[in-house]
């Protein structure tokens, strides 16, 4: 019985998020938060540096041959930073090509994936909240045609994996011809997203793709859950840190009962729901017949605790927590992100009775 | 009991009502008038009828009726049907005039009370600071007498309509030797001056609803001072008890159900219309309970009130009522425009104003946060009601003794 | 507008509750709570003696001719007092053959159940927690036979109102023949509870039973979120006067800000909803159009309310609170019956959405 | 990360299973011994095999070997599978055992450890007073050395297993001169004395788990102390820590969610199965939610603890986490139960067990706030989270400040 970090993984961790520290911090962060596309190439470019762009690949296509819980450890560690850019539907997309693409279309994509020399994304949602492989009904005829929404940073991908009817998977080339990109005014403006407007658009089916899409499903879940464990998390600490430096009554806010209750409770929201993502992550690989539900148990708790802390957030920072300045706003944003993502958390406590056979 | 008005005030709004037909829309020669000329004599009739700055008295441009809540009400129904200009809103009207009313100097009152009831001229409120939320005590912005004039410095935040106030009400701390509160007082500012820079504040939303105003070396006369030197905080008191109430009003709770009940018959959920859901019918349901309880509450004060009586406890959980409504219904709208929760609020919204698409709701989804913060934060609330309404002892702290 | 009390609705309050402090103080109130059966005749009859067996019956059946928010308001101060014994029952059975009866059943129990003369009790409740008169399968054919449960102090009743199949009263006599009255363990031994079982038993029909069904229904409820707020509100004063006597670290516990917030959220829970029973009582006898869903909405929600302040009640005392000798369980128990009985709060929630249509 | 106990401890397992197909029940001869007789010759040979009274030294009965909570559990596990009997379960062998083998005297240790190892001798504990539940400070059972015995008055609460204790590890306030804390020492107490009077405290179910103890002139030989005189409340405090963890074990949760589904699939609700509601269904995933992440906490800690690592924060979350889960499960099962909610509790459950019918949910129902009492309230936890855990300042009551 070993349910802890291994020095390898706490290393992964911390080589993130000292990264992350130097390369974006605060003030970093919120430039590119507030600027025009979400997105800097110098950033994205040493996250590359640093493997995590093909974490999850073999190493025959450049990748670094580990698992889901590494790649959520990094998810929690990107979280933690509030790290902008596309590798949540980077990582997706390489991981639907791995699991459901022919040799040919891995050869050809993966490799370039694993390096950054071309990103990735997904194109899910369809209107009406339908994020589910059953629930897609975009026709992939010999041409696609229709619309897909909230597809991550669509604008910077090369190749897009999309969910077309039969909750099969497909690749278009987003600078193919009928494709239309349409920026979304998202509330995550570390996470753009975009609407993808296909009229007659040509496409590469992914052969085992009505195989893969229920794992890139689940593996997403995994991501935003621990991207939304590190929000609460990393908001809980601010939390602390602004109770022990503000003063009232001539004594720091922190000595005050009532706060240190809520804050304790807080914590007692976020730190035992670290477990949570770590067993769904280690079950994707290793616990095939828990995995979807351990996955879904994780995004709906956690998706609804971080954002229960971030509300809390803002109240136990007074006034200010309620400003645009105030960095609460941006993990606020971010735990919204995780909860509507792929389905909100009442969307998969209900799937979490029915995979028990309630 | 008896919820309709009766006679009496049936009549009485038949009164408002003739009125109103006769005088608005301006009649005649006077519907050529310039919108604000038209305005303005409306007003001086509907004063002169005893309809508008009832409380004020006739020397201060007021009409100086009985308070009567219940009329009151009829004639904000009424006014507001006919879209007739009312009483002058805002902070000024609000809690500005009643200060001066009951603390001010005559000379004050003529110079300031007539023009801010008829809206010739604005005011904004300078309480709380960076440093001081809801502690008054550790208030930083000091002034200076010099000569005849106080000379401020200092930062003021959440500052409402900052920008186009003519002048500010202001706590400063004017006795640097006398400890907490004591060294306050309360100061009258003109905003059109040098020494006042008023610099937005932008919200989450991303819209810009409050401001900050620095004040460096800002000048107001010696004698545009409310109550004696030091005595600013319990003056202030006076006001604050007024904000408490206007927050509390039932109306929003009653408005913001029917918003919610509307979203969840045009949302869906697992494939149906999301009213028929099991689960959001017991959460609609269970808000209206405390909706309703806060909305027959407000009869309740309303009765009481107009007779003079106090209302008790009830009054003080005005304020806390409304937020864990607005919360309430926030999650709920939250939960059932489902994926949409992923676009960003729309930045501003009328206060009051229910939203009525998925944008709205976010916005509302944040601000219900941000009210619990506007008057003061829940805690602060809740002190109130468990020591001057339960009669639990004072709070260390708040006497100080921690700090000693 | 008046949403107030009248002075002489508050001299009936306090009449009441001055009668109830003097022959039911805290001890008196334990023996009978812990006795066999629940009943104190001597204080029964001075209930009967201030006129409460009669109080919404015309003056022609010897009643005082009150409305149902005086009737309510007797039931608040009962609740406050924690009286035992048949009111409940007795008002609603009274109330039932007013409303349903004829001439003749009118003049033959409403003056002998105002005076006290006869004690009254209505059956409801079937097996499955079917309460609604739209739910009861009870066949009243030229016999009675079948069971009825949670039948209020049913063996001190001389007359028992029984709902039938196709939501209609009837009239039975406890002394009659195939009737039998087992006593049921309830939880509120200040209020017990009789299950009747039916075999072959004679019955007399009300002649307008099915209209009357749901207005005595609806005013059961009514009484019950009256008594239940009194619970809550007793509840919330018996937390205060502790806080201010408990010592712990040199001071009343009063003064530790952590319990001053919860005791002023429990307040802010009780306090309001005193006037949704107001409303509720108020809309019974002037507002028929409101009445059911307003009685609903007062019954659920207060309901709810008490229940959870009887709960923070317990935590409030620390560990005396759970104890039988601490009176917190009196009321928390007294909570449960109006909780239960009728219907919990679910189900009322539940008819509160359709009766608005929703 | 390995969710298998891994190769090593398998085999382990098998091993503890053989042992116990070999030696439980009793073979051959041993089998027509008195009962027990048979257990403890039972006990002796699974002490030897190094199966119970592990954290024990030898010298005092136990097995000592070295701290494994892995194989504790796999050995916990088989021996309940078997029905064998294992440590003698009790607030002797959980809280005192522990307490002497650290700071009691040689002579206490040859004395005690061993017949409350082996169950010849049980204890109560006397912390717990009318006056003071949380704070020992307050505690007022005195204790004056009279010759060469301690003569002790006093009352103290809460005390479980009484009745049948031999002996009572108690805190009594030796030093009436010395302030709070300082004037408390730890004593033995023989419970079968005239001194000592035992009286049931009955619960709000009508059951009574636990005693008041009133002692009158009660006496204990002057070196049945446990530590210096004075030292008590530091020698109480080791005892407290395990009692935070004892209570914080998962698997109560996880065993109260199986019971709930059952209840919701047994139940009717809207004339269908409860399990088939919405509500119902969201709410059991959530409380699911809260479960799961406190069994999976509950590994990293274990897989912290078996290494001698500090689990931090998530330890002292542990008997909140429980309390709060314990308190939602019975909030659901209260409404899965329905009109049964009318019925009065059963009076007593064992610890743990999980209802099967509704008067068991609604002894739950009470018990769940019970519970919260039981070892400090959630009060007490939560100021434990908020300055250990996460470093906040101590509250200036505990420090005393007020009460100058």
């Amino acid at each position: 019985m070993n349910f802890d970090l291994s020095d390898e993984q706490r290393l992964l961790q911390e080589t993130v998020g000292q990264f992350m520290e130097n390369e974006c911090p605060a003030p970093v962060l919120r430039q590119i938060f507030e600027g025009e596309t979400g997105f800097e190439p110098t950033l994205w470019k040493g996250m590359v540096e640093l493997g995590l762009a093909g974490l999850h690949l073999p190493d025959e296509y450049g990748g670094a041959g580990l698992e889901m819980i590494d790649l959520a450890l990094v998810a929690e560690a990107l979280g933690t930073a509030g790290a902008p850019g596309p590798f949540l539907g980077h990582s997706l997309a390489s991981l639907a090509i791995l699991l459901g693409g022919s040799d040919e279309q891995k050869r050809a994509w993966l490799p370039r994936l694993a390096t950054g020399d071309a990103i990735g994304s997904v194109a899910l949602a369809e209107v009406g909240g339908l994020w589910q492989p059953e629930e897609w009904t975009l026709a992939a005829g010999d041409r696609l045609s229709g619309t897909k929404l909230h597809v991550p940073q669509a604008s910077l991908a090369e190749v897009i994996v999309v969910g077309v009817a039969g909750g099969d998977l497909v690749l278009v080339e987003r600078a193919g011809d009928g494709i239309e990109v349409r920026p979304i005014d998202g509330v995550d403006r570390s996470r753009r997203l975009d609407e993808l407007v296909f009229q007659g658009a040509s496409f590469d089916p992914l052969p085992h793709g009505r195989a893969a899409a229920p794992r890139v499903r689940d593996a997403g879940l995994v991501l935003l859950a621990a991207d939304a464990f590190a929000a609460g998390d990393r908001l809980v600490q601010m939390c602390v840190e602004y109770a022990k430096t503000r003063e009232q009554f001539g004594v720091t806010i922190g000595h005050f009962q009532a706060l240190k209750h809520q804050l304790a409770d807080l914590a007692v929201e976020s730190e035992p729901s670290r477990a949570l993502y770590w067993y769904a992550a280690h079950a994707f690989d290793h616990i095939p017949d828990e995995a979807p539900r351990a996955a879904a148990l994780a995004k709906s708790h956690i998706c609804e605790r971080s954002m229960q802390i971030a509300r809390a957030a803002v109240e136990a920072h007074g006034g200010i927590g309620f400003t645009w300045e105030c960095d609460v706003q941006i993990w606020f944003k971010r735990a919204m992100f995780d909860r509507a993502f792929l389905g909100t958390p009442t969307v998969h406590r209900e799937r979490v009775a029915q995979l028990a056979g309630w | 009991m008896d919820l309709s008005y009766g006679k009496e005030y049936e009549e009485f709004r038949e009164e408002v009502h003739a009125f109103l037909a006769e005088h608005w829309p301006p009649q005649g020669g006077e519907a050529d008038l310039p919108r604000e000329e038209g305005k303005a004599r409306f007003r001086k009739r509907a004063v002169a009828a005893g309809y508008l700055a009832r409380s004020i008295p006739r020397q201060y441009g007021g009409s100086e009726q009985p308070p009567d809540e219940i009329r009151a009400s009829i004639i904000r129904d009424e006014f507001s049907k006919a879209r007739a200009p009312g009483d002058v809103r805002g902070i000024g009207t609000m809690m500005l005039v009643p200060t001066l009313l009951e603390k001010g100097e005559s000379w004050q009152k003529d110079q300031f009370v007539s023009p801010t009831v008829n809206g010739e001229i604005t005011w904004c409120q300078g309480y709380s600071e960076p440093g001081s939320g809801s502690d008054l005590a550790s208030l930083k912005t000091r002034a200076e007498l010099q000569g005849d004039e106080w000379v401020i410095n200092g930062q003021k935040i959440w500052t409402t309509n900052a920008i186009n106030a003519d002048y500010m009400f202001c706590l400063a701390r004017t006795e640097p030797e006398a400890s907490k509160h004591a060294g306050i007082s309360y100061l009258l500012v003109p905003m059109k001056q040098p020494g006042v820079e008023v610099q937005p504040l932008r919200q989450m939303t991303g819209g810009s609803d409050f401001n900050q105003v620095f004040l460096t070396d800002a000048r107001t006369p010696k004698n545009w001072i409310v109550g004696k030197r030091g005595e600013g905080w319990l003056v202030s008191r006076a006001t604050l008890k007024h904000e408490r109430n206007s927050i509390g009003a039932t109306a929003q709770s009653t408005a913001v159900l029917a918003g919610l009940v509307a979203l969840a018959k045009s949302s869906k959920r697992g494939g149906r219309s999301a009213i028929e859901d099991p689960e959001i019918r017991q959460r609609l349901a269970a808000l209206e309970g405390y909706v309703r309880a806060h909305e027959y509450s407000g009869y309740r004060q309303l009765t009481r009130n107009s007779r003079g009586q106090d209302p008790g406890i009830l009054q003080m959980m005005n304020k806390l009522v409304s937020t864990n409504i607005g919360q309430e219904a926030a999650k709920l709208a939250f939960d059932l425009i489902d994926s949409d929760g992923l676009l960003d609020p729309i930045a501003t919204r009328q206060m009051g104003q229910i939203p009525d698409a998925s944008r709205g709701w976010i916005n509302l989804y944040m601000y219900s946060l941000g009210i619990a913060v506007a008057g003061g934060t829940g805690n602060i609330q809740r002190n109130v009601i468990g020591e001057r309404g339960l009669g639990l002892p004072r709070d260390a702290y708040a006497q100080g003794k921690a700090a000693k």
